[in-house]
């Protein structure tokens, strides 16, 4: 294993030191990983919470700041946070108008959360799913759809909401609408590793690829020959597009990388994606290619569509400043 | 001598499991790189070994104090799947055994019943579905039979153990249906599930503590 | 070689549609490989000219847009871009107050650029030539020391002073000056896999890294076994500190990703560096964490430490607007 | 028949050195690779090949139309060090060689020269710093020390050719001290240098075209 890394045990405790040290919009309560804002919202802005497996940066702790999360809670390497953290977070960050909790759909994440939930006392709390992962099929035999990209363009547009006043039920009602109106498929051209274990999840020969990963270093759906760009848009653009039609209103587009995915790479698989989609006839209002939701050194891309109507082109246009994502501020 | 579990028979029990999975932790990961992502291992390590520190620490004096201890310390050092069910597990196992020095054989019967339906009504769960559950359910079922049959605490936990060894060798065949598993559909076919191998863990060590 | 690529021979065209999709603040002129502001800046201002190979993205497109480059010119992978493409962005951005152009020192791009320069008939052209790169000692018996990522805030400040309409005599002194006062240095935990050769540029044992690399997958000054971050942090700071005093005013600080490398342990190496400075006493007074100055599919990361006067400050903090580096816009 | 240089033959010339450069393109990104950036062969099979093209379409009827367009086919498609390099070889040998239909050995030879010179003036390289320099100046030598002695042109070239594969294989223990082989300091030596490799190929497919 070559990482940048001390003690594999201690990866978290370490990374949270620099995320503090090199991000002025954060402060981090290093008993509780939880990463703040550094200036707290007024008083009587709902608070928006997220949290989950640590492993998939800039996602979540990257993503706090004004415009988008209040806290993030930093689980170990691809595991849950506890529900300690999750109330540390929660308490910390409620002004008075309750705290939205955005949980991506893993049982372990979901039944943490909701242990908070139950423990968080006296604060109002609504809870979104993201569950936009089309790679997992017959989601009614399994633990239903994994929550991926769609949970970065939520953070922003439900944060953006939050920002502006909205009471609690009316965030946690247009996270819903977010959550229902995105979907991501992807691909990974390598395994991960993850520290504490000190060599690659799974094996994977040199001329293949896994389709329909999630984040967390798992094997995707089916094993292909390694192809070429045109026709891994298409193994990521078609699934996508066979489960939501995306024509009937401007799309937000993401073409993420896993993390070991170099920038030229995404590049150049937008081009690839961004011609199926004119052929199918979906417009995109607004992209962005890079980074954002991870899986440690995983090579790979996965793409994520969120069919937007105007208030969230709107609500995703307002200023943000995190570490992840910042413009207009 | 009377037949219960004590207060240091059940911290025996928290540290052999302890022992057991710091020893198995590489083979548990293993099984989670398998269908899942690799951290099982890791987790149950980190979970059980902060249990028995806040055991030792605190030295409660009954059954439920210390069994809530293990769940709280549990739910609140592991976090994934593995955190909340298992945290569960002990702190319905402590809530059925109550605040008592010692716990006959049906009352620890109960007692890992309640702890088993705790787990059930946490992660919605079924027999067949490829989790801990598959090894927990007959290990349960076999201790309750073997006390309902009149055999001892050891003989009962034995008898659970065994139970749920072959338990977690059945999940080997089968296509999960919750967890991460899930996500594989046909390609879960073929490993242990690591949560069920966990499990059997967790009933040979409580075997060897009250064989002790 | 596992990539999200096409053709290898046409990887850097396929590349430049996606980032022109994908990057409302450029437009691509394809013929000529020229990455341009979408929107020119208005007549009278300096214009800022960068380029170089390909292969170390979001250097140089990524950078075009308000408040930095006016264009990049984009070359083969790891190749300097050819006379003809700089002159036809020298001649596309002029507004009628010259052109700076902003050159790495390699031999090519030196020569390639020099040849631009003669080329560019009546348009007023100074060049500035980074060469912030420590580990290339005796500078006098080699071509001198590599640009790297000092190459990236000089873009950035450089940048903000010609949006602010300064001359270009002005605009190419205080160039010249941030080329002088910044230093880098960089290690790699593995190669880089050029495209069009298809397998790792140097072979790297699974127990060794190389320090002292510069951005084109080149083999460093020497060979070590792997070590921890908290070691690797000193194998970066010390050359450089030894090399520049770094306590007379506040610095830039940017720890730099080289491609493959995942945020979390950029993070990680951070803390690393941040706590050695702290220690030799040098004042962080702004960072940057992430991948800026890539080589591919690298793993491992260079340090760059600009000392900043109060003057570079503030023009580090005026507004830009790219797709690499984003912010009060 | 006369002993010059036509057009038929510099193109000959070009054309023979745009497919042993195809030919060893792995070989010479190989050498690359050990001290450089692995892109020597791709710049050279790049440029050759873009030259050839545009020569076979223009069809130049005089030396200095058609090497005056290899030079800018070079230095407009290769980019790189060996761009601008190679490049001014050949603007600088059309320029010595005129608007002439054939050249002769000792006009040719003084082409070559200025080439070189060219290259020099360009680079600031010198013998011995480990460059294509040190294949091109022996090679241009033995080429005037030839025609000086009254060799033919294909004799002469030959014992150019000669001259520069000796030269290229002399680069192998040499510390680099010009191009991106010099950041390896020490560790630079060992290797043939790349630039050297693709020179002794220009000498050696001169050879053959005037030996054809
Ligand atoms: N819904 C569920 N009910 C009961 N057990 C479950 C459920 N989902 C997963 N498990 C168990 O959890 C184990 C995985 O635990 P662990 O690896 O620690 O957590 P995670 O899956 O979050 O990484 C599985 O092997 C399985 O036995
Ligand atoms: N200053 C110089 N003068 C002459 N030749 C040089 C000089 N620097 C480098 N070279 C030659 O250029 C060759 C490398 O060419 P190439 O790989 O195409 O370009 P780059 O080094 O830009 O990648 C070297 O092997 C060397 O022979
Ligand atoms: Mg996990
Ligand atoms: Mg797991
Ligand atoms: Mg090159
Ligand atoms: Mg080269």
């Amino acid at each position: 294993m070559k990482k940048l890394i001390g003690d594999p045990q201690h990866v978290i405790r370490d990374a949270l030191v620099g995320l503090d040290k090199s991000t002025p919009q954060v402060r981090v309560d290093h008993d509780n990983r939880v990463v703040l804002r550094a200036e707290p919202k007024p008083d009587g802005r709902v608070a928006l919470v997220s949290g989950g497996g640590s492993g998939h940066e800039p996602l979540h702790g990257g993503f706090v700041g004004l415009g988008m999360l209040d806290a993030a809670c930093a689980g170990e390497v691809f595991t849950s946070p506890t529900p300690d953290q999750m109330v540390a977070a929660t308490t910390a960050v409620d002004r008075g108008a309750g705290v939205l909790h955005i949980v991506k759909n893993y049982t372990g994440d979901v039944m943490n959360f909701e242990m908070a939930a139950e423990l968080a006392g006296s604060v109002r709390v609504e809870t979104v799913v993201t569950d936009d992962d089309v790679a997992v099929q017959d989601s009614s035999f399994t633990a239903g759809r994994r929550g991926v990209g769609v949970t970065v363009l939520l953070e922003k547009i439900v944060g953006a909401a939050a920002e502006e006043g909205r009471d609690l039920d009316a965030v946690a009602e247009l996270a819903r609408r977010v959550a229902d109106s995105g979907r991501s498929m992807g691909v990974a051209l390598t395994s991960c590793t993850v520290p504490a274990v000190g060599k690659p999840t799974f094996d994977l020969p040199d001329d293949q690829m896994e389709v329909g990963i999630g984040i967390h270093g798992e094997p995707g759906r089916r094993r292909v020959p390694v192809a070429p760009a045109s026709e891994i848009a298409e193994m990521i653009v078609e699934p996508i597009l066979a489960d939501l039609d995306m024509t009937t209103s401007p799309v937000i587009a993401m073409l993420n990388g896993m993390g070991a995915t170099p920038l030229i790479e995404l590049h150049l698989m937008y081009g690839e994606v961004a011609s199926l989609l004119e052929k199918a006839g979906v417009t995109v209002a607004r992209s962005l290619v890079g980074n954002y939701i991870t899986s440690l050194d995983m090579a790979g891309c996965s793409l994520t569509l969120l069919r937007a109507d105007d208030e969230m082109l709107r609500l995703w246009d307002a200023p943000v400043n995190t570490a992840g994502l910042r413009w207009g501020a | 001598m009377t037949d219960t579990i004590t207060v240091a028979a059940a911290t025996a029990w928290l540290e052999a499991y302890a022992d057991v999975v710091d020893a198995q932790r590489d083979h548990l990961t293993e099984l989670d790189s398998a269908i899942g992502d690799a951290d099982h291992g890791a987790n149950m390590s980190r979970g059980t070994r902060a249990a028995v520190d806040k055991v030792l620490a605190d030295q409660p004096a009954h059954l439920d104090g210390l069994l809530k201890a293990v769940g709280m310390t549990l739910v609140s050092t592991v976090g994934g799947t593995s955190g909340p069910l298992y945290g569960t597990f002990f702190l319905r196992l402590a809530a059925a055994l109550g605040h008592e020095g010692e716990a006959d054989p049906a009352t620890l019967a109960a007692g890992l019943r309640a702890g088993l339906d705790g787990v059930i009504a946490r992660g919605k769960a079924e027999a067949g579905d490829k989790t801990m559950i598959d090894a927990m359910d007959p290990a349960v079922a076999a201790f309750e039979r073997a006390v309902t049959g009149g055999s001892v605490l050891g003989a009962a936990a034995s008898a659970a153990a065994d139970a749920a060894d072959a338990g977690r060798d059945a999940t080997e065949p089968l296509i999960a249906r919750k967890g991460r598993a899930s996500y594989l559909g046909e390609r879960s076919a073929g490993h242990i599930d690591p949560g069920a191998a966990s499990t059997a863990l967790l009933f040979r060590s409580l075997a060897e503590a009250l064989a002790a």
